[in-house]
This record gives structure tokens, sequence and C-alpha cells, in this order.
């Protein structure tokens, strides 16, 4: 039988993944997208597991409405790309330091 | 009779209002009428009151007009006081004003602030009659100081004047300082008494003489701190030294001003308030030692400086402060009415001398200067006669009204057994020969000698169809026939016929003027006793003097400036007092409030406290900005490793590493 | 007549909706938002007026009092009421923002529907401030306040406003974040945020000590008491004339009022044991700031030096009465302290509203204020300078005008306190005659000393309305403050008894 | 023991994938990684009886999210060799942080104050019977149906957002404003111009 600890270990190491994705991808807005949106998959894995496992439908309630941010998320974040790609010619994070203080 | 005095008090008041607010309006003929019926009004109706209390039926009126503020048991009233002695003062007040009312419609006749000045002297009157009719504190202090006003107001009437305009500030500073202490002396007076009331207080003080207070680290008896403390703001009014640098400079001012309020009325208002609280300084012999002495000291030594002055008007000035002195140690000596006696006398010829002087100086076209003089009884023979018979008056000659009452001031010193009193009496009989001596220097060099008068001034004399005004004639010619009988009139029942009644307290044992009655034998054989009194003789002496070196020897004059080239030296700079009020306290005062705003304020509050802390905030978030590099990944980085961080935490708790 | 109506709410309220109504309608027509803000400063007026009409002499308590529950679950309530001691700043509140409305009038040429709008607000949340019951209704006028006048300043002030506002800004609520502190403490011990049920708590006197010197954070910032008086020639400097006056005539009372309404009261063991604290500000605020006032060159730093020393005296007065009564003085000798600070407080307000007013006029026709550029002014402007000369003179504590009353009183009474007390106070006569004076020789007397001020024209029907109006009011007070007094009487007498019960 | 096979399965290509979205050279591969990250995730949702959101995620994310992705990619000329810089630097970091945290969540599972015996009986006989969707509707709808409706909000707004960020305006183009056309008056278009007759000013 799978286990419960299976899914928490699946999520875990998507977790880092997503994590070092992060980390390596520093560079790359696009990249770095995807990489959020690996984190937030190893977070719904935990909560669809709990929720089969507790046999508590709340918990997919849950995975719903963090798809639907998750959606609006990367379509914000794409449109800004887009939006930043024709007023700088770069997707290049390096590149975006705006914000200095 | 309430109805009277507030009309007396009010007409004025009224006059000014309408004649300074719609003064365009009405023109300046209405406004010299009104304030001029004004004035008359009060000054017929202050006659009827002073008949009334001399030989008519009126008592001692003391009631309150309404209440100014009521502060837990504590009454602050605004009321009158009506005796001998108020009467006396508003007859000198309202007299001399109309006086001066009158003779300003030719004086001011080509000014064009004319209808301001007619409002600010019937302002004048007003604050003048509040003061002397008060019957309290808070009263006499409002009167006190609206006259400081009005003075202040008219030394800058010409505000285009840079000298007018520094004097007038000079007059109100200065009053100031003395009202500091008069301020002072009114808490003393509410705290230790009870009440501000006149008779309430010296009720209260009578009651308890021996009532004492620590100040200074010593005991000290509370009527003499309250004495002293109100005697400072008498100076400071009466222009005694060292609060007398003001009056000089007052001069500044139109000389119909300096005739009422520089010479007759508010100057004496010191005098006034001493001979008013003579229930308070009774009780204090040091205070009236302090009176005494600072009376003689300004007698004597302002007269000297009078020596030296050009300007004919300051030397009025010199002479009017010596001779405020004179009724101090009156006062001192606790011949409190030989001093209101000498006030009254010296209102009318001292108010005569500036008005003629003012005639002089309208004349020439606005000349002061007395080395551009001379000669002058051809042009001026009304002015000459009537200020030769001021001059005679002030010199104290036998039957003139200076002759009474400043010799009764030197026999009461000379009686008076006070600390300082033989001091004094050499001060005040010096003083008689200084007197003399520049009292007819200034009319051998106005009227006598060669004439020195400006082309100018001449080419304007002769302009003049008259040389005065008639209009300012009739005013020397009134003031004149006061100036020469009162005295004779009057010594003998305001000396010495108890005339003041209960409005003066003396002491049984200080009576000096009881004393002096012995001799006393009516007021001609009084004249007659000058062949045997020396000062008779040293203001021969300083006539004869003054006679040998302005009209015999003229030229031996330069000789004896050089000998004396010291004493003359320190005569001009007035002893200095002016160097160190300008330079040591005006501006020190300045000088430390520079440095106070500079160092305290910009620089320690502002720049260390203030804008320190803005930027020592400034500076650590400079620091804190460094973390702040902009770069996406910089900030992913740090929240990686902080969620990391927390992890480590919960998973080491849950674990229970620790 | 009003005795049904919730009048302090009207008062409160119609200003802050006027404002309101004039901020959304008069961009467009400045000369309709001019009148509209003319008759909601008006009819505020006249309630106020109604308020002192309707207002019982000679009661202590509150007066139209309303309470309504704001903030259930806090246990804040909506509750408003005047006594003696805030009823006559209701009406000066009114009163200067009448005047500041007509000296706008065609002075105010940039947005001056807005400009309209923040006063009229203002003076909503300042009527607030004096009639609020409720600590933390209080605190949250007490705050907003800060808002419309920190627009004031930041918007139509001068060119150093950004300075000024900040240094302004964070200076008052600096202070008022500390009161905030010290109400939620007081309503823990209370059980309630009623401002007078924080009253005779005896509370032990070191939590006193903690609640007095965070109320003084607050109030003697307001006030403002030395060291912490910097701001205000900044913010006066750099303020429209409208600001200036409401500044000094309205907000500095607050700091006033403040002490009288929460720290004596509140804290009477601490002001005791901190009197000295205070009385020592205050006297060097007396002497200090009188001769750093004496050597300023800008017109307005000198008048907002001038008000900090002035308002020393108030300071002075009230918290005085524990020496006096430790000198042996009586009820009277403590009262004379107290009612002089508050008559202070009064005088100021109409008398520093006068003088800014002055100084605006001067400016409108300048465009400058350092003493250095005028001289002369009397020959071009002799209405003015009669006035302006009236007003220093009131500055200077002459009798005969309300600027004599309160420093007459407190003098009196420091006597009681002790000889030097009166004695230092008392050179205010001298410094503030200085001041005022020379300032005067230096501005108005004198040969005409530029172009400039040869072309200077005398003040118009509506400047001659505003000065002339403060000129009559100053000389009423000064000639007759019994029914100012007696309407305060009652009211400081009750707070007396609270502050030393023993008397 | 089927379904275990099939899980690891599924979790093998899950990660393997995940690894190469990371890791790849070109984002279009991450891209198409990804998708198969979002594949094998449905399927091992559909085994954890979660069917709806399997399916959903395959249609949003599959359907309409990565093809948004892959749009952008290859719309952007994106300059790989310059995103690709200090990728290697940082790999042994990245790793070594990713193992750090990989072992603490291991930890968590194992740790004494966790408790997951209470999880050994896998499935709730209830959650299992009925339809799935059924059961999720039954709860969207009424418990957290102003959630719901939020939801709809901002995906509404991401709409919104995302067509106003990247509506672009060019300078230039003709477009005709009816309002301003009709409200043209005569002033508008007649200038008078009123010149000072030119004549050379001859010395």
């Amino acid at each position: 039988m799978i286990e419960l600890s299976d899914y928490l270990v699946l999520s875990a190491l998507l977790f880092s993944i997503g994590m070092a994705g992060i980390f390596l991808n520093r560079k790359n807005a696009i990249v770095l997208l995807m990489s959020i949106e690996l984190i937030l998959l190893a977070v719904n894995f935990n909560f669809i597991a709990f929720s089969h496992f507790l046999g508590d439908i709340h918990g997919q309630v849950f995975v719903f409405f963090i798809l639907t941010v998750a959606a609006a998320e990367s379509a914000i974040g794409l449109a800004i790309l887009v939006v930043l790609f024709r007023n700088r010619g770069t997707i290049n994070v390096g590149d975006l330091d705006a914000m200095r203080g | 009779m309430k109805m009277i005095y507030l009309l007396i008090a009010l007409a004025p008041l009224f006059g000014a209002a309408v004649a300074g607010l719609a003064g365009s309006t009405i023109g300046r003929e209405n406004a010299h009428r009104l304030t001029i019926l004004a004035v008359a009004v009060s000054a017929g109706l202050s006659l009827w009151v002073l008949y009334q209390h001399v030989w008519g039926s009126a008592v001692t009126f003391n009631e309150t007009i309404y209440t100014w503020a009521m502060v837990g048991d504590l009454r602050l009233e605004v009321g009158f006081l009506v005796d001998r002695l108020t009467a006396v003062m508003m007859v000198v007040v309202t007299t001399v004003s109309l006086a001066v009312h009158v003779y300003t419609v030719g004086y001011m006749h080509d000014d064009p602030g004319y209808q301001r000045f007619f409002s600010y002297i019937n302002l004048f009157t007003f604050a003048m009659l509040m003061l002397v009719m008060a019957n309290n504190f808070l009263q006499l202090f409002f009167g006190w100081e609206a006259v400081g006003l009005v003075s202040y107001l008219l030394i800058g009437f010409w505000y285009k004047k840079e000298s007018a305009i520094f004097a007038n500030l000079k007059a109100f500073l200065v009053n100031r300082v003395g009202d500091f202490g008069f301020l002072l002396g009114i808490a003393a007076v509410l705290f230790y008494y009870n009440s501000l009331d006149y008779v309430e207080v010296f009720g209260a003080a009578r009651a308890a003489p021996e009532l004492t207070l620590s100040i200074f680290g010593t005991e000290a008896l509370v009527v003499t701190v309250a004495c002293l403390l109100l005697f400072i703001g008498a100076m400071g009014k009466s222009a005694q030294v060292p609060l007398h640098v003001w009056l000089p400079d007052s001069m500044e001012g139109p000389t119909p001003i300096s005739a009422l309020i520089h010479a007759a009325t508010m100057v004496t208002a010191g005098i006034y308030l001493v001979a008013r609280m003579s229930p308070l300084f009774e009780f204090s012999e040091t205070a009236l030692t302090v009176v005494l002495i600072i009376g003689a000291i300004t007698a004597l030594f302002m007269g000297l400086v009078g020596l030296v002055q050009h300007d004919i008007k300051r030397v009025i000035a010199y002479s009017t402060l010596s001779q405020l002195g004179y009724m101090f140690v009156a006062l001192g000596a606790s011949a409190y009415a030989a001093g209101v006696f000498h006030l009254m006398t010296h209102a009318f010829f001292k108010a005569l001398l500036f008005l003629g002087a003012g005639a002089i100086i309208v004349a020439l076209h606005h000349e002061q200067d007395m080395r551009r003089m001379g000669n002058l009884r051809r042009y001026l023979p009304i002015t000459h006669i009537t200020m030769l018979l001021a001059t005679l008056a002030l010199v104290g000659t036998p039957f003139f009204s200076g002759y009474y009452s400043k010799d009764a001031i030197i026999e009461a010193v000379h009686l008076s057994d006070r600390a300082g009193a033989g001091f004094a009496y050499v001060a005040v009989l010096l003083g008689v020969f200084i007197t003399s001596l520049y009292s007819f220097r200034l009319y051998f060099l106005v009227f006598w000698g060669e004439e020195r008068i400006d082309p100018h001034a001449r080419e304007h004399m002769s302009h003049l169809p008259r040389y005065v005004l008639p209009v300012m004639q009739w005013p020397l010619i009134l003031l004149a026939i006061p100036s020469v009988v009162i005295g004779y009139l009057t010594i003998a029942p305001m000396l010495f016929g108890g005339f003041f009644g209960e409005a003066i307290y003396v002491a049984p044992a200080n009576d000096v003027l009881a004393l002096l009655s012995e001799k006393f034998h009516g007021s001609f054989a009084f004249a007659l006793h000058a062949a045997v009194n020396p000062a008779f003789w040293l203001a021969v002496a300083g006539a004869v003097v003054a006679w040998f070196f302005f009209i015999l020897r003229p030229s031996l004059l330069p000789t004896v400036n050089e000998r004396f080239k010291l004493i003359i030296q320190v005569l001009e700079h007035k002893y200095g007092f002016d160097l160190l009020y300008k330079e040591g306290f005006a501006g020190g005062g300045r000088l430390l409030g520079r440095t106070l705003w500079r160092v305290g304020d910009q620089g320690l509050i502002d720049g260390l406290i203030v804008n320190g802390t803005a930027r020592t905030i400034g500076r650590l978030a400079g620091l804190l900005r460094g973390a702040q590099s902009g770069y996406l990944y910089h900030y992913a980085f740090a929240m990686i490793l902080g969620l990391l961080l927390l992890l480590t935490v919960f998973v080491a708790n849950w674990r229970g590493w620790f | 007549m009003f005795e049904g109506l919730p009048l302090l709410s009207l008062l409160v309220w119609l200003p802050v909706i006027g404002g309101v109504v004039v901020l959304l309608t008069g961009a467009q027509n400045a000369e309709r938002a001019r009148w509209f803000s003319l008759g909601i400063a008006a009819v505020v007026f006249l309630l106020s007026l109604a308020l002192w009409q309707g207002f019982e002499t000679g009661v202590a308590g509150m007066q139209w009092v309303e309470r309504n529950v704001w903030i259930a679950a806090f246990d804040i309530h909506y509750h408003l009421g005047v006594d003696g001691i805030s009823m006559p700043l209701v009406v000066l509140t009114a009163f200067s923002t009448l005047l500041v409305v007509i000296a706008a009038w065609e002075v105010v040429k940039y947005k001056p529907a807005q400009y309209l709008a923040a006063f009229l607000i203002m003076e909503g949340i300042m009527i607030g401030v004096f009639s609020a019951l409720d600590a933390i209704l209080f605190y949250v006028f007490f705050e907003a306040m800060l808002i419309p006048m920190f627009l004031i300043i930041g918007i139509w002030g001068g060119p150093n406003r950004i300075y000024a506002t900040l240094k302004f800004f964070l200076y008052t609520f600096l202070g008022s974040v500390m009161m905030l502190i010290a109400l939620i403490y007081l309503r823990i011990q209370a059980g309630s945020f009623g401002i007078t049920d924080f009253y005779g708590l005896g509370l032990p006197l070191n939590a006193q000590v903690m609640i007095f010197l965070a109320l003084l954070a607050a109030f003697a910032v307001k006030v403002p008491m030395f060291p912490v008086h910097t701001w205000l020639p900044d913010a006066h400097v750099e303020a429209p004339t409208g600001g200036s006056v409401i500044l000094a005539a309205i907000t500095l009372k607050i700091g006033g009022y403040g002490f009288l309404r929460f720290s004596l009261p509140i804290t009477p063991d601490a002001s005791l044991a901190l009197d000295w604290l205070l009385i020592g500000l205050s006297l060097i605020a007396v002497v200090y700031i009188g001769l750093v006032a004496m050597v300023q060159e800008d017109l307005k730093k000198l008048i907002a030096y001038s008000s900090i020393a002035h308002m020393g005296f108030v300071t002075l007065g009230f918290f005085l009465v524990f020496r006096i009564i430790a000198a042996g003085g009586d009820q009277s000798g403590a009262l004379l302290a107290l009612e002089g600070g508050m008559v202070q407080m009064i005088s100021h307000g109409f008398i520093s509203a006068a003088m800014f007013l002055s100084v605006g006029v001067l400016y409108d026709r300048m465009h400058t204020r350092m003493i250095a550029d005028f001289g002369g002014v009397a020959t071009r402007m002799p209405i003015f300078a009669g006035l302006f000369v009236l007003f220093a003179m009131a500055n200077a504590g002459l009798p005969g005008t309300s600027g004599f009353v309160g420093e007459f009183m407190v003098i009196l009474a420091s006597f009681q306190a002790g000889f030097w007390y009166a004695a230092v106070a008392a050179l205010t006569l001298i410094l503030g005659a200085a001041y005022s004076l020379w300032m005067i020789k230096r501005v108005v007397y004198g040969e005409v000393k530029n172009t400039q001020v040869a072309e200077l024209e005398d003040i118009n029907r509506r400047e001659l309305l505003l000065l002339g109006s403060l000129a009559v009011i100053i000389i009423f007070f000064g000639v007759y403050p019994a029914p100012l007094i007696a309407v305060m009487e009652p009211s400081l007498a009750a707070l007396l008894q609270i502050m030393v019960p023993t008397l | 023991m089927i379904e275990k096979v099939i899980f690891y399965v599924f979790a093998g290509i899950l990660l393997a994938a995940a690894l190469l979205v990371i890791t790849a050279r070109n984002p279009v591969h991450s891209a198409l990684s990804l998708v198969l990250v979002f594949f094998t995730s449905a399927a091992l949702w559909l085994m954890a009886e979660a069917e709806f959101l399997g399916i959903a995620l395959v249609l949003v994310y599959v359907g309409a999210v990565m093809v948004l992705f892959l749009f952008v990619v290859m719309m952007l000329d994106i300059n790989i060799a310059v995103m690709r810089e200090g990728f290697s630097r940082y790999l042994p970091l990245g790793a070594l942080v990713a193992v750090v945290m990989v072992l603490q969540m291991l930890l968590v599972i194992g740790a004494a104050g966790v408790d997951f015996s209470g999880f050994a009986e896998a499935t709730n006989p209830a959650l299992s019977e009925t339809n799935n969707i059924r059961m999720l509707g039954n709860v969207l709808y009424t418990v957290y149906v102003y959630p719901f409706e939020l939801a709809a909000m901002v995906l509404l707004l991401a709409i919104i957002a995302a067509i106003m960020l990247t509506l672009r305006r060019r300078g230039g183009t003709r477009h005709q404003d009816i309002n301003k056309q009709v409200r043209t008056t005569k002033a508008d278009r007649l200038r008078m111009v009123r010149m000072a007759s030119e004549q050379k000013n001859e010395q």
C-alpha cells in the first residue's frame, strides 16, 4: 500500500528541487516562475495526501484555491515578463536593479 | 458725585476716541474744539471738585465703578478714590493739560498729524486721571502703564525721526524696568495684605507693621520690601537715578508734550505714588532713606548735567530731573505735603518754561540749539517776560511759587533726622546754586547777549506776522499767574494746615513739617526769611555767576571749559549711563539673545538633538540600504536561508535536539 | 432655544462636513467655495456663541453632554461635553476659523477651495479635541488635527516647507504616541475610557510619574515648552497666514488644555513631585525665549518665539499652584495662578492671531517677512500702523489689553509661591516690551525704507474688519475680563479640589 | 503491491522531469518537462482519489498555463547563454541547500512529536465511496462560497491585469475619435493669422 510518508517524501523532494531551481536559475525569470510552480505543486501534494489519508475533503478545496491563485499569478507574472522584455529587451533578472536602495 | 468723577475721567477718553478714530472725518478744527472742550470739562469739574473738598462739604469719595474680575475671594475692581490729594492732582493735571491743549493749536498748526496729536494728549489726560483717581493698585498700574504708552506714542510722534523713535523705545523700556519693580511691589502687597484696595492695604499694613519675609537669605520687613519695589516703579516713571536716562531723550517729542507729560504731570506720578503710599512708607525707615538718597543724588547730579547742555529743551529736562529729585527728597524726609506742594508749583512753572521754549523753537523754525539764539527778548517780548517769571520761580526767588515749595523742602530736610538727611541737605543746597546757574545760563544765552541766529531761522521769523501766535501766548500768560502766586497763596494751608487730612499719613515721630510749622508765621514772613537763608544767597550767587560768564565776560568761558575739561566731559557723557545701558544692557541683551538662539536653539536643540536624530537615523538607514541590492535572487536567497533556518529550528524542536 | 440640539456634535461635524463639501465642489468655482466656507464658518461661530449663551456659568461640571457607544468592543464612547475650561476655547476656535476664512478671501490664489476646506475640517477636529470626554475620542481628534495642518503648511507654505512640516509632524507625533500608551494604561486602571473616570484613581506615585511624563511628552510639544519648541518657529515661518493664526491661536492651546484636562487632575501627585521641572522650563521659556525673540530678523519667527514665551506663562500658572499652596497661599492665590494661565491662553489666542494677521497683511503686499526690509510703514499705512502698534502693545502686556490680564494674574500668583518666581516671571515686562517694540520701531516707524514700502497701500475694508474686530476684543477683555473669568472659575476651582484635596 | 509500483514509477518520472525543469539549457525544454511533471502529478493525484483536481491540473495547467509559458518562451528572444551565467557556480550550493532541506523534512516525518500512526488506515471509506466531484462541490458552494467568489474575482483581475499590462498603444497609429469629431467647431478648423506685411528694412 502507498503510505502517507511516500507522498510526503515525494513532496519534500519536489519542494527541494523547486528550491534548488530558484538557486540555480538565478537569472532566468521564466525558469524562476517554473520553479515556483514546482514548489506550489509540492505543497498541493501534501494537501492532497493529507486529505486522502484523513478522509477530509477540505484539503482538496485548498488545493483548488491554490491552483486558482497560482494560475492568476503565472498569468500576471508572464504578462509582466512580456512588458519587461518589451521595455528593456531582456528578462535577465541580473539587469533588474531599479529597487536598489 | 460718582457721575461727576466719571465724567471728569471719561470726557477726555471720549475726545481721544473721536479725534483718534474719526479724526480725518471731523477735520482739524473740530478735532481741537472737541478735545479742548473735553479737557475743559474735566478741568472745570476738577476745580469744582477741589473747591467742594476744600471749602465745600465733599467728603472723601471711595467707590467701586465696576468689578474687573473676581478670583476666588479676591475682588479686582476699578474704582475712584477722591480726597484732597487726588483733587489737587486732578486740578494740576487738567489745568496744565488744558493750557497745553490750547497752546498746541498754535504749536502744531502746520503738522499733518494734528488730529492724532490731540487724540493722544486727550488720551493722556484720561490715563493720568485714571492714575491719580485710582482707589486700588490694579487701576493705578493701568494708569501707570497707560501714561507710559501715551508718552511712548508722543515721544515718537514724529515717527520718521530716527532719534525720536529711538527715544520713545528707550523711554518705554526704561519705564518697563521701573514697572518690573512696581508690579512685584503690587504682588507683594497682594500677598501680604490680601487686597489691592488702598484702604484695605493701608489698614492691613498698619495692623501688622512688623510682618517680615525672607529674601536674599535675610529677614526683611514686608513693608520695606514692598515700598522699595513700588519705589523702583516710581524711579522709572519719575526718572530718578539710575532710571533717569529716558527723560532727556524724551525731548525728541513735540514741545507741548515735554511740558505736559515730561515736566508737569506724568513724571510726577512717582511723587504722587509715594505720597499716596505714605501709610506704607511711613512704616519703613529704610525705604524712606532710599527715597531720600536717590532723590538727593538726582537733584544734585542731574542739575550738573544741565549745565553743559546746549539744547534748550534738554536743559529744562535736566532741570526737571533735578526738581523731581527735590520732590523725592521731600518725600524721603516724610514731608509728603512739601513734595506734593513742590509738584504743584513745579508743574506750573516748568510747563511754562517748556511752553516758552516751544514758542522760541517755533519762532526760530525748529531751532533748539541755544548757541544759535541770543537777544531774543527783542522779538519775543511776552515769551521773554513769562520765561523770566518761570525762571525766577524755578530758582526760588522769594514770593515766587518755587521759593515756597523748594525752601520748604530744604528746611524739612534740614530738620529731618533720617539717615542720609545730612547728605541730602548738602545736595539740595548745592542744587539750588546749580539750578540758578543753569537757569540763568539758559535765560541769558537765549534772551540776552549777541544775536547768533541762523540766517535761515531769521528769514523764517521775518515771514511771521508776529513771532508767536496768540493762541500760544495765552497759555503762557495764564500759566505765568499761578507760577508766580500759587506758592504765596497756598503754602500755609497745604503744608501746615493739615490740608491733606487722611490722604497722607505721617508718623508723629517723622513729622518734620510739624516742626517746620513752628517757625512758620505766614507766607510773607516766610519770604522775608530768605535774607537769612543760605539757599537764597546760593541762588543769587548762581545768578551772578551766570551773569558774569554769559553777559559780562563771555570770553572767559573757553578758559573755564579748558580748566574743568575732565569734569565737563564727564557731564557731557552724562556720567556714562547711556553708554552703559546702550552697550551694556541693550547690547548685552541682544548679544545674549543671539548667543542663546544660535548656540541653544539652532546649535544644541535643532542641530544636535532634532536634526542630529534625523542624521543618525539617516546614517543607519544608509548602512541598511546596502542590503537592498535590488536583485531578485538576493532576496530569494535570503528568503531560502531564512526558511532553512526556521525549518532547522522546528525540526530540532520536534526531534528534541535541544 | 438650542437646548434640544446636540450642539457640540453640530459644532464638530458641521465644519467637517462643510469642509468636505467645499473640497468636493469648490475646485471649479473658487468664489462659491469662499462664500460657502464663510457661511459655514459664520454658522459655526454663531453656534459657538449659542453654546456660550446656553452655558450655565457657575456650574463646575460638564454641560451639553452627549454620550453614545462608538466601539462597543473596547468600551469606547462618542462622549462630548464642555466645562468652563473648554467652552471658551471652543468659542475661540470658531472665531479664529472665521477670521482665517475672511483673511484668505482674495489672498490665497492657489487652490483656494482646498485651503478653506482644510481649515474648516481643522476647525471641526479642534472643537472635537476640546469637547471630547472619551480618551480615545480625544486621541483620535488630537492626532487627526495633524493632518490638515500638515497639508496646510506643506501645500501653501513657504520655500522651506518640507523641512518645517516634517519637523512639525514628527515632533508632535512622537509626543502623542507616548500619550496613547498612558491612556491605555489608564483605561486598564480605571475600567473605562472616560476622561473624568481617570480622575482621583489614587495611583501610586511611580505610576503617576510615568503617566505624567508620557502626557508631558504630548502636551509639552504642543504648548510648546522649552526645549521642545524649535518646531514652532519653523512651522510658523513656512505656514501661510491662516496656518500661523490657527497654529498660534488654537493648537498651542491644546497643549495647555491637555495639562488642565489630563496631567493635573489625573496625576496630581506626580505634578506635585515634578512641578520644579515644569516651573523651571516655564521660566526658561519666559526669559530665554524672550531674549531669543528679541534678536530675530524674521517677523514671523519673532512672533513665534514671543508665543512660546507667552505660553510659558500658561504653564507657569498651572504648575505654580502647588508652590503657592506650599508657601501658605490660600485658594484665591492658587486660583489666581490657574485662571491667570487660562486667561493668558485665551488672550494669546486673540493677540497672536492679530499679530500673525498683521504680518500677513504686510507679507501680502511686500512678499517678505524680513524686518530689515521694512521701515516707515506708518507713513504709507497709518491705520494699519495704529492697529499693529496696539497689538504689539498687547503682546507686551499693556494694561487695558487682554495680554495684560493673564500675565498680571500669573505674576501676582507667582509672588505667592516665592519672590524669585515672580521676579523672573516679571522680566517679561521688560523683555516683552523689548522685542515687541523694537520690532515696531524697525517696521512701523522711521523713514520710508525703500521703494517697495513707498508703494504700500493701507489696509482695505476686509482687513480692517479682521484686525478691528480683534482689536475690539483685545481691549474689551483687557478692560473687563470678569465674564471670561466667571465662566472658567467653577471648573478651575473643581480642578483645584482634585489637585489639592486638602484645600 | 501493483499500486506501489505504479506510484514509484510515476514518482520517479516526476522527480526526473522536475530535475530537468531546473537544469535544462533551453527554457523550452524546461517548460515541456514541466508539462510532464504536471501529467505525472495528475496521475498520482488520481491515485490519491483526488480525481477532480487531477483532471483540473491537466486541463488548467497543462492546457492553459503551460501553453502560456511556451508562448512566452518562444515569443521572447532570450539569450540563453547569459541566463545560464553562474549556473555551475551555484550548483554545489543549490544542491547542498536542497539536500539539507530534504533531510530535515524527512526528519520531521520520523520525529517523535509528529505521529503518523493514525494515518495507517490508508483510505477513508466515506471518501472513496462517494463521488469526489460531488463532495467537492458540496463544500465549495456552501462553506466556501465566498472564498470561491473571491477566487473568481482573482482570476478576473488576473485577466484584466494581464491584458492591461501587455496592451500596447503604438504612437502614430491612426484612429477615429468620434466624440472629438462631433464636438468640433469652426474655430478648430480655421485659424486666422494676422501678419505684418513683410518688408525689408532698407538701410
